[in-house]
């Protein structure tokens, strides 16, 4: 056991782990913390925690995490590397574990120019992979980067990190995802999934290498709301694609909202047969009232409890 | 070679609002191959500044020289006498020029007159694009020779983030995303397996600007 | 202070003597007027009492007062100049074109005079006298590509004594000619009139074939040409020509894709082969006789006039000994070439249908055959335009004209501008369809513009001519009235060479004594700095303006006369 | 200020400005009294300090005769003139000088009426723009 | 009794562009011009420039005249016309007659560059060219353009907003006997439209033409810029008659309406005869002293069977300036090898 955490019990069980995603406020305004964690209680096994979303200014991930702690719901702890250097890092992963933060995710985090805070000097000290390194070395060898400094206390805490199948050039994701194994990532939750025939191809590739065996893949699923933010996010995020077909359904759906709902839970079926997947992480953003009807509809409830 | 651009006029003319009397002084090297402060430049801001400030009632009298380099004292000196009959110097050099001549005129303003912007290639006549960050520690080896540092928005060391798509970068459609060209260029050359291989965390604090301070010093040439 | 004498041209006595009164007192009070003299016309006597008296008087600089520097600059090269006096040392103001005659009233036009005058007096007193250089040019040529214009400019310059290197891509020659059957307007045979031409050229001793092989590096100017040609079997040779002509050709494209690869739809040089087949003969296509034709024109190039003499020259026999029904759907009928009117009107007599198309013709599939549905913008009422519809077995398709592959990249080897299209040249009629960007290229047919073959000739001959004209002599003389670079200036940033529209300037390493530049400059120094060839600089002075350090100058033409002809002291 | 004559610097391409100069001459056009022509061997000569020199020392107006595009002798001449005129249009805007006191008017070898046409009608235009501010001489 | 080693008769570009390319060669040739002053049809062309250059090469006409006076070997005679030609041996013996004065000269090469005249316009009676005012030939409106600068109608000086080009007057016409095209009066016509569509943005075109034949590389985005030009309009239909009602002092033609396809009348202010060419009518004699043969259009045969003749430029059959240009280099290349080949 690596960290003890309930997320990771469940998916070394080999069970079908769940995981959400809150999006903390742009404040100190606990009660949005606590509103939107009753929503997901009880329905995913953790909850991702991120960390200044497309660089807009919110709550730090470690106070929500910790808030999220105290409300009795596991957090996955984001971390990006766009803002602090390599010395925030480790003393916030001190800090976090510290407050019994047992999971995190190693990001790169988007540029500052997509956010509020355009003049911002960029950091990017280190990047995912050296992120995960760096984690990985306090945890197992129990010194800070660079390998002398031995730590006080003991740093338990489960990796994971992200890894997007849609962006290009296709044939190095795997690649990038053999680096991430090696520097000693656990579990890996994926962009959201609309190309299923590419994300097919992708965990082939991955099946290929044999890393489904060293790494659990949760993968990543957006309802979408309606046929206009379809169409934005095919347009303007890019590693999104969002084959036309589904921009049609919901487009032409009476009910897009609900058509989105079912599509989501399609899709969580079908990934569900994919030999190597390991869970599914829904990334219902403001719109977490809907995680109760999807995970029930996809017959994932009721949820293990990790003892 | 280090590329520039002249500095919006008003801010040039707020800088030497102050004075009657100034040297407006040239580099021949770098910013005269970017046009940005050869002796054409000179002449012609020399002669925009002259008519703006007739504009106004302030005459404005301008002395023009421009020695074939600013970053060695011995061409900073040759401005020496020109120096004693102004009030200020308006230098066209890059922020080195700027720097040794305020090291030898040292009760005289020097005053920029170019924004030095990046160390950069010739794409095409008029267009030049960043190359180099001089951060100290080159990997250009390790990625077929295209630096993600100074052309990755992110200066990721391993390989492409999630939102490089159709070879583009995510936050500037028109540029190329520095890590596309580096596998374009590494499976062209056969060597993709460069790209297995993780690069560890930069020494930043060591090689590159954030120690401080950089020099170089050759024993062999001091003299 | 120079001494200078002026020449007052009364042209024939059209200048009022009022006005050169007013001319003669303000010329009185110039401290640097030596002499003035009036003279009625410019003559060989003139010359020979101006230069008496410019020696007697020792005088260096001259100021002629009169009409425009133009119709002095004809008469003095015309009437053989003065030897030993530099053309350069004379200036012009221009008191009858700009003053006179372009003035309101007498007043105004000798103020303008009195201006023009002084001012030529002020640039006659900085004017510096000009040598003349001498390039002797081998007759030597370099033609790449071996089609017709390639061939026809072989065997003119070769019976007119020059030594001829031709250079093939190809292993055969004659480009598209190999692929013509039949002349339209002349009864010969093409093949054997192509196959009589190469034979000459083979025979020729001063013509020397390197086929297949290509052009791999071009250095240096006109005169002194270095040419690296690689033949097939990977051997490459230096030759030094004098002038170079690129005769390459065109390439023609297909269109693809649907219905425009079914067997039935042929191109033009396609069915051009159909109809030189012997077995069987033509008309029958895959053992079925062809009983309608339909030709489609205009749909991919509307400026190309071959495509219409092509489709004439074929329907013609088609609709008349063999017996076919031809329909030629076209925007615009190109008749603009010498007897296609007439043949235009045989056809129709033969019964050749021409429709007038806007929309492109809709093609269908029927039973084997092609059917081609076209709106014919020729009938005045608007809805029944629709209704031509035919059923055809054989449609015979243009095809579209384009610059070879390899033209971007010769143009760069080469240093030439390419014009809109990617075909060589720019359509800038000062280069008289001839001439391209650099001093001693020329360019011939098809790589210019595609055109029949007459056209072509022509334009061959016109190009032999020119290098003819130019080789005749055995020398190049020109004035270096050019651009010259202070090597000591030069930031060796390439704006120059890049900006020369003549690629006449090069960066060199060892730019050795920059050619003329002698006064300040110690003997043999080695400077890697920006030159001008001054046989191949045009001395228009481009460069000058972009040259971001200032160093470089125009020798006949320095910012000093610019600024005294301002009115503003620089 | 009516009376006012403005000073105006037409720098004349010998291949089209010159002699278009001359043809105006020959078909006794006025050329204004108040235009200093300058001859250039090609409107690429024009250098852009001589667009600014000339209004700093005292022309109210400067005029660039041109080759039409694709018509240039030296290929490029025009087209290397107008991006040299862009950038100083740049420059004057700056320091408050109006951009049409510096204008290029394209002609060809015989545009004769053309030439003088463009600059009566400079003349009338730079009247109505007033003296210029900036240049040594007031 | 002059010597010279060739006689160029025809001061047009066509024989400024032989006695050019000769003189290169160092020979020394005669050029005699019948006009007052040389350059022929070419030189009276106004530019025909838009926004950019519309490659119509009367610039390059005008430079070349200026060319001419330069060269040493080179002498014009203007206001000369031939009397006689004899050939004795190897050289041909030529009287000129310059106004009263009468010179002899022996010339070994002649070349034929005598040039085409516009067809007579007036021959066309059914448009009154010659009776209305209002309808003038190209030519005239050229130099009108070229010399007053300004668009004027003749009749009254007023400015003419509505205009009409009839093309093909004079060429691919069985009635008169022309069975040819003129090859050069569709993009003459278009390019004065846009220059005139230029200057003038007010006044609307309609363009009668059969069919528009191209000139030059880039024609067809000249001609793609005319027809997107809304104040041109381009109907394929020349009409046969033009009516002249005195008392709207307009002339009418019949028109097809695009539309609908009824004829109707529609009136112009200006009417343009782009009138096609035809040999020079001096020639005539020329040719029958030279021996030379005409071609089935009336033109003169280039391939001459006369020793020592040679034919240059539009006279040999319709061309555009620079295909004369080029033609005549080549015949310039034919006069130089013979007489190199003679020695």
């Amino acid at each position: 056991m690596k960290a003890g955490s309930n997320l990771e019990k469940i998916l070394s069980k080999g069970l079908f782990a769940v995981t959400g995603e809150l999006g903390p406020p742009k404040g100190n305004d606990v009660s949005v913390v606590k509103r939107k964690a009753d929503l997901l209680r009880g329905y995913v096994d953790a909850v991702n925690v991120t960390d200044n979303q497309t660089a807009i200014v919110r709550m730090s991930s470690i106070a929500t995490s910790s808030l999220l702690i105290q409300m009795g719901i596991e957090p996955v702890m984001q971390m990006t590397t766009r803002d602090r250097n390599r010395i925030a890092i480790q003393s916030d992963i001190f800090g976090a574990t510290a407050l019994g933060i047992k999971n995190m995710l190693c990001l790169t985090g988007d540029h500052h120019t997509f956010g509020n805070q355009v003049d911002s000097k960029n950091v990017h000290d280190l990047d995912s992979i050296q992120l995960i390194d760096c984690v990985r070395t306090m945890r197992d060898q129990g010194t800070l980067l660079g390998g002398e400094e031995r730590i006080e206390g003991k740093i338990e805490i489960f990796i994971g990190a992200a890894e997007n199948p849609f962006a290009d050039p296709f044939e190095f994701r795997v690649v990038r995802l053999a680096k991430k194994v090696r520097a000693g990532v656990d579990f890996i939750q994926t962009q959201c999934i609309y190309d299923m025939k590419r994300f097919k191809e992708w965990m082939k590739m991955v099946r290929d290498r044999g890393l489904h065996e060293k790494v659990h893949i949760l993968a990543g699923v957006t309802p979408l709301k309606s046929g206009g933010m379809a169409r934005y996010m095919a347009k303007n995020v890019s590693g999104i694609i969002i084959p036309e077909e589904i921009i049609d359904r919901i487009v032409k759906a009476k009910k897009p909202a609900e058509e989105g709902i079912k599509l989501c839970v399609e899709q969580i079926q079908e990934l569900k047969e994919i030999e190597g997947v390991h869970g599914v992480h829904i990334m219902a953003i403001e719109w977490e009232q809907m995680v109760s009807q999807i995970t029930e509809m996809a017959g994932l409830l009721p949820r293990p409890k990790g003892e | 070679m280090i590329k520039a651009e002249q500095k919006p006029m008003e801010e040039i003319l707020r800088s030497i609002d102050p004075y009657k009397k100034i040297l407006l002084s040239g580099c021949g090297a770098c910013v005269t191959v970017c046009h940005a402060g050869g002796e054409k430049e000179v002449l012609l801001l020399a002669s925009a500044l002259r008519m703006a400030r007739k504009k106004i009632g302030k005459p404005l009298e301008i002395l023009e020289a421009t020695p074939s380099r600013q970053c060695e004292p011995e061409y900073a000196q040759e401005l020496s006498e020109l120096s004693e009959k102004v009030e200020a110097i308006l230098s066209l050099a890059c922020g080195v020029g700027v720097q040794t001549l305020v090291r030898f005129f040292p009760k005289m303003p020097v005053l920029p007159g170019v924004n030095t912007t990046f160390l950069g290639e010739t794409l095409s006549h008029g267009i030049w694009e960043e190359r180099c960050q001089a951060c100290g520690n080159c990997i250009l080896e390790k990625t077929g020779g295209i630096c993600p540092i100074s052309r990755c928005a992110k200066q990721l060391l391993n390989g492409p983030c999630g939102g490089s798509s159709k070879g583009k970068c995510e936050i500037k459609k028109e540029a190329d995303c520095a890590w596309q060209l580096i596998y374009d260029r590494l499976s062209s050359l056969g060597q993709l397996y460069k790209l297995e291989e993780i690069i560890p965390a930069k020494r930043w604090g060591i090689e590159s600007r954030d120690s401080g301070l950089r020099r170089i010093i050759r024993e062999d040439l001091k003299i | 202070m120079a001494r200078i004498g002026i020449f007052i041209d009364t042209l024939k006595g059209t200048l009022p003597s009022s006005f050169r009164e007013r001319i003669r007192t303000t010329l009185r009070d110039v401290p640097e007027v030596v002499f003035s003299v009036e003279e009625d016309e410019f003559t060989s006597e003139t010359f020979e009492r101006m230069l008496k008296l410019l020696e007697h008087e020792g005088v260096e600089r001259v100021v002629i007062v009169g009409g425009s520097p133009k119709l002095y600059e004809t008469t003095f090269q015309k009437l053989g100049f003065p030897l030993p006096f530099n053309p350069y040392l004379f200036t012009v103001a221009n008191i009858r074109e700009q003053a006179l005659w372009s003035s309101i009233d007498e007043r105004e036009a000798s103020e303008k005079a009195k201006n023009a005058v002084l001012k030529a007096i002020r640039i006659a007193s900085s004017l510096r006298p000009i040598e003349s250089q001498t390039l002797p040019l081998k007759p030597e040529v370099l033609i790449l590509g071996g089609g017709i214009s390639g061939i026809s400019i072989a065997l003119t310059l070769a019976r007119a004594g020059i030594y001829v290197f031709l250079v093939e891509r190809e292993r055969t020659l004659g480009g598209k000619v190999t692929e013509l059957w039949k002349f339209y307007n002349q009864e010969l045979e093409a093949k054997g009139w192509l196959e009589q031409k190469i034979l000459e050229l083979r025979q020729n001793p001063r013509i020397s074939l390197l086929a297949p092989a290509r052009l791999k590096y071009l250095r240096g100017h006109m005169g002194r040409f270095q040419a690296t040609i690689l033949t097939d079997k990977g051997e490459e040779t230096t030759i030094s020509p004098s002038a170079i002509v690129v005769a390459t050709g065109y390439r023609v494209e297909r269109k693809r894709g649907g219905i425009y690869d079914h067997k039935r739809m042929v191109t033009l040089s396609e069915m051009e082969k159909l109809l030189s087949e012997t077995n069987p003969p033509f008309p029958f296509f895959e053992g079925k006789r062809v009983e309608t034709v339909t030709y489609l024109l205009d749909d991919t190039n509307e400026d190309i006039k071959l495509d219409s003499i092509n489709a004439l020259k074929q329907s013609l026999l088609l609709q008349g000994s063999l017996k076919c029904q031809v329909a030629i759907l076209c925007k615009e009928f190109k008749v603009s070439s010498d007897r296609m009117e007439r043949l235009y009107r045989k056809a129709r007599e033969l019964g050749v249908l021409f429709f007038k198309y806007e929309e492109a013709p809709r093609f269908s599939l029927v039973n084997g055959q092609i059917q081609v549905e076209v709106k014919d913008t020729s009938i005045l009422r608007k809805e029944d335009q629709w209704s031509v519809s035919i059923l055809s077995d054989l449609v015979v398709l243009c095809e579209t004209f384009l610059p070879h592959q390899e033209t971007m990249e010769l143009s760069a080897l080469l240093r030439l501008h390419l014009g809109k299209r990617g075909f060589f040249m720019e359509d800038n009629p000062q280069l008289l369809r001839v001439r391209s960007n650099r001093r001693g290229i020329f360019i011939a047919g098809g790589c210019r513009f595609p055109q029949e073959i007459s056209e072509t000739l022509f334009e061959a001959n016109a190009v032999a001519q020119e290098v003819l004209a130019l080789l005749s002599k055995g020398a190049y003389t020109y004035d270096l009235s050019v651009a010259e670079v202070d090597p000591k200036k030069c930031a060796l940033c390439y704006t120059c060479p890049r900006v020369c529209p003549h690629s006449a300037i090069e960066v060199e390493k060892y730019a050795e004594k920059n050619v003329y530049l002698t006064h300040h400059v110690p003997e043999n120094t080695k400077w890697g700095a920006a030159k001008v060839d001054p046989a191949s600089c045009f001395g228009c002075g481009i460069c000058v303006g972009e040259c971001p350090a200032r160093a470089i100058t125009l020798r006949h033409y320095p910012d000093e006369f610019i600024y005294i002809q301002m009115g503003l002291d620089g | 200020m009516v009376d006012f004559d403005p000073k105006i610097i037409a720098f004349c391409c010998d291949q089209s400005g010159y002699p278009s100069a001359d043809m105006a001459g020959s078909l006794r056009l006025n050329i204004p009294k108040n235009v200093e022509m300058v001859r250039v061997p090609c409107a690429g000569r024009v250098e852009a300090l001589y667009l600014l020199k000339a209004l700093e020392k005292g022309a109210d107006g400067v005029v660039l005769f041109a080759c039409y595009e694709e018509n240039c002798q030296y290929l490029r001449g025009n087209l290397r003139a107008r991006g040299r005129l862009s950038y100083i249009h740049r420059l004057m805007e700056k320091i408050g000088l109006e951009k049409e006191r510096i204008e290029i008017c394209y002609l060809a070898t015989n545009s004769g009426v053309k030439l003088v046409e463009t600059l009566q009608r400079k003349t009338e235009e730079l009247k109505r723009l007033g003296p210029n501010p900036c240049s040594e001489g007031k | 009794m002059l010597e010279k080693e060739v006689l160029i008769i025809g001061g047009g570009i066509a024989g400024i562009t032989v006695a050019l390319e000769l003189s290169q060669f160092e020979i020394p040739v005669l050029l005699i011009e019948k006009n007052p002053s040389i350059g022929g049809l070419a030189s009276t062309f106004c530019c025909k420039a838009s926004e950019s250059c519309n490659k119509c090469f009367a610039c390059v006409v005008d430079k070349r005249i200026v060319e001419i006076h330069q060269k040493r070997n080179i002498q014009c005679l203007t206001r000369t016309e031939i009397s006689g030609i004899r050939k004795n041996g190897k050289k041909f013996e030529v009287t000129l007659k310059q106004g009263r004065e009468r010179i002899d000269l022996q010339v070994p090469a002649i070349v034929m560059a005598v040039g085409i005249d516009p067809y007579d316009a007036t021959q066309k009676g059914e448009y009154g060219y010659g009776r209305y005012l209002d309808v003038i030939t190209a030519k005239d409106l050229d130099e009108m353009l070229r010399y007053q600068g300004k668009l004027v109608r003749p009749s009254n000086g007023e400015f003419p907003t509505r205009l009409a080009f009839f093309q093909c007057v004079g060429s691919r016409d069985e009635s008169i006997g022309n069975l040819y095209c003129s090859q050069v009066c569709c993009a003459y016509a278009l390019r004065l439209i846009r220059a005139i569509r230029y200057q003038y943005p007010k006044v609307k075109v309609c363009f009668f033409y059969m069919d528009i034949q191209p000139a030059g590389p880039s024609f067809e985005s000249f001609l793609k810029s005319c027809r997107e030009d809304q104040g041109i309009r381009f109907i394929r239909s020349l009409p046969s008659k033009i009516y002249y009602s005195g008392a709207s002092h307009l002339l009418k033609v019949r028109v097809p309406d695009p539309q609908t396809g009824e004829v109707m009348e529609e009136p112009f202010e200006l009417i343009v005869l782009s009138v096609g060419m035809v040999l020079s009518q001096g020639a005539r004699s020329l040719v029958q002293w030279l021996g030379l043969h005409y071609t089935e259009d009336g033109f003169i045969e280039a391939s001459s069977s006369q020793e020592g003749v040679f034919v240059a430029g539009a006279c040999s059959g319709p061309k555009d300036i620079d295909r004369t240009i080029i033609h005549a280099k080549g015949t310039a290349l034919e006069v130089y090898q013979f007489l190199k080949g003679r020695d």
